[in-house]
């Protein structure tokens, strides 16, 4: 069976390692703070200004001057900073964030990323995405297989204005979870229930499907 | 010590005139400065060019100058969080300009410090790289990207000194510090203006050799954007 | 909360070797990394690079390096406050690389910040832009200049937190901020070591995430170079 | 009468206008702040992280971590600030400072200016100086009209190792205040008892003598 997004969010909470800093963009990606195993510890930028993000603050709690990128009101847990918009990107840049999650409209077997820009239709802009996606060295996209229209998000070329060039490393999609490889997408898991095929018929992209692709713990 | 202050919001944004290119801290509404935007909505100068990371809100911050029609072009990363913005660039009354997060950031900061340009990986093989320079250095692509100029920076402190040092607080920090001496003239208003001496020289942020104007701000609404708590 | 400390000067340097290239926080003797100078005199590796503003004194600082003959190259705008320093370089033992002060202090941020090169007017026309790229921004020259590469940076800091976070004193504060991050190993040493919490978020200056290893340093002796009072 | 060093140092205070911050170098300039008057409001900064800087502490109050760009002890006064180096630099390059004084070994009557580098001699550095002098609007010069050997440090052309070019507007010396105009050394002002003839042998660049050269106030 296909995951839903809190699956999806539960399976790239495995990728997050021991003394991570993460970078969680807007929808999929921030769920996944809600599945990081206790053992470990991960402590969370936010691009406007904040290294040890905490949870969202108990009603009453909430304080106009503290706020994640998707203008949320967050918290801070001990341990946090608070920098200046310039340093924070210097932190993305100089690849101090080990590890970027974020969702895309559309990846490209060569791991070209569209995720901003839907010519003729309404343009909010690209905020931090670029600067994420052009530095960060562990890239994880989270995304749909497929759009609503039914059509394949993993493309061989990207169709929309693109974010970034051969950045995407691992896409995680409710259908199953794959790296990009100079040949292609590389098959490394799959939802568990999906098959092969139905990945297959989802991807329009190249999909290299090695002997064995196990399923997902989640 | 050389005092910055000036009595009033408005004595601070006077000479601000048409056709001029201003900056204005803030995360969506997060740190904006909102006297001087009150100021400006009453002062009235059109034809502006306005760098922002956003565009505020129909009903508040800079939404208050595109509902007057006085913005010709907006500097963001992200924008469209109100309907007035979104009529306004579609019909092609409003130029938008979309630079990433990042290089706007450094934008200001390169102005602020005396560097013209610079090269950031951002934006390489996109349309934002489109007609600018681009080179490799340590086998990866980056673009060059040069300093903002503009005549105003609006900046929110939450705490400055008489000589214009500033400190300030949570994430409203965000592109204000950056926008200070990024300009000809940088305005900042502060939700508690100290005597000089008041604030330990180690903690302050932004020094007042980059600061022209300092004032008390008055009535700060600090409006939230998406107020969320926890479950 | 990341933790990043280490017990000791000496788990937290072993790893140095020779040719690698360091950087060392401090200017004159205000801010030096005197613990870790002590250690890698001790472990002795040989044929480095180091890149900082000053070279020490004759019994201090850097002179330690330099007495042993572990330095191949300095990278520095200012040196030769020592006799040891002045005899290896005029007998060609020791190669100096003299840049500009501010350019020595951005080719440090660059690093930290990931800006792989930038423009500057520093240098222009001097026998320091002789080989680099140059042009014209807005009517006046500049130079181009690369973010430094280095393997170690050591750096002092007045307080710092478990989580790496870290506040520098007075004038102490100079290159060490910029060296955070701005290597592939930072290691820092503080005169308090506190708990995660302990430093208020805002004062911080510089976040944990730029320091990889951090330890309560001992026996600091702050020599003050040129003691001058009041008549 | 040649002015002695305190002459130079006092001639040049008056040059400084209410509210400016100035970067005064090591030597003759240092004296500059012991003659700003009392009724103007000016700021001190020294490029190793301080604005706001005040006299020498008094005997026990040393403090190791208080330092001037010449490594003396210092104070710092009411709304003083400290910064990092790229602060301190971004301050100097994005003109920021409004007056840099500081010495020289050879000016040249374009403007270029020499005072790091002797070649054959042991070479300390041009510490801050180059990017003070590539940035700062307004530079003043404070040497002696001549070195040890007699020679006049007022070229046509320097003939040591440049420190930066066409940078230099005004220079005071023991003997006058001069401009860097197009044309060469504009003569402003003559030392006390100072004829234009000892400034003109002393001279080697071109010289632009108006007809009235006043003597200087000091």
């Amino acid at each position: 069976m296909a995951l839903d997004k809190n699956g999806i969010a539960q399976r790239i909470a495995q990728e997050i390692q021991d003394g991570f800093y993460v970078n969680l963009g807007i929808g999929i990606p921030t769920l996944v703070a809600n599945y990081i195993p206790e053992n470990i510890a991960v402590e969370f930028q936010s691009e406007n200004g904040i290294l040890g993000m905490g949870p969202f603050p108990v009603a009453g709690q909430e304080d106009a001057d503290l706020i994640n990128a998707g203008k949320q009101t967050i918290t801070s847990l001990p341990g946090a900073s608070f920098f200046d918009s310039a340093m924070s990107f210097g932190m993305i840049r100089g690849k101090h964030v080990d590890l970027t999650i974020l969702g895309a409209m559309e990846v490209s077997e060569k791991g070209d990323i569209a995720n901003w820009k839907i010519p003729g239709k309404m343009v909010k802009g690209m905020g931090g995405a670029m600067d994420l996606v052009a530095s960060a060295e562990n890239i994880i996209v989270a995304m749909m297989h497929t759009n609503r229209q039914g059509d394949s998000k993993l493309l061989p070329k990207c169709s929309l204005p693109l974010t970034g060039v051969a950045c995407v490393k691992k896409i995680v999609t409710e259908l199953a979870v794959l790296e990009i490889q100079p040949e292609g997408f590389l098959l490394c898991e799959r939802a568990p229930g999906v098959s092969v095929a139905q990945i297959k018929a989802a991807t329009a992209g190249k999909l290299i499907i090695p002997e064995e692709v196990p399923e997902m713990r989640v | 010590m050389i005092d910055k202050t000036v009595a009033t919001v408005t004595a601070a944004v006077a000479d601000v005139s048409d056709g001029m290119t201003l900056m204005f801290g803030g995360f969506g509404l997060c740190g904006i400065p909102e006297n001087a935007i009150q100021e400006l909505v009453r002062l009235n100068p059109k034809n502006l060019c306005c760098i922002s990371n956003n565009a505020g809100v129909d009903d508040f911050g800079l939404g208050l100058l595109l509902q007057q029609k006085q913005v010709k072009k907006m500097i963001s990363s992200y924008v469209g969080e109100n309907a007035e913005f979104e009529r306004q660039m579609l019909s092609g009354e409003l130029e938008v300009e979309l630079t990433p997060q990042g290089t706007l950031a450094e934008k200001c900061r390169a102005a602020q410090a005396g560097i013209p340009a610079f090269f950031t990986p951002a934006g390489y093989g996109t349309e934002v790289a489109e007609g600018k320079e681009t080179r490799i250095f340590n086998g990866k692509p980056h673009v060059m990207e040069t300093a903002f100029q503009a005549d105003f920076a609006f900046v929110k402190a939450w705490k400055g000194d008489v000589a214009g040092n500033l400190i300030f607080k949570g994430t409203a920090r965000n592109f204000n510090p950056l926008m200070c001496g990024a300009a000809k003239i940088t305005v900042v208003e502060v939700e508690e203006l100290l005597p000089a001496g008041a604030l330990d020289p180690n903690q302050i942020h932004i020094p007042g050799i980059l600061v022209d104007r300092i004032f008390q701000g008055v009535n700060f609404e600090k409006r939230i954007e998406q107020r969320t708590v926890q479950n």
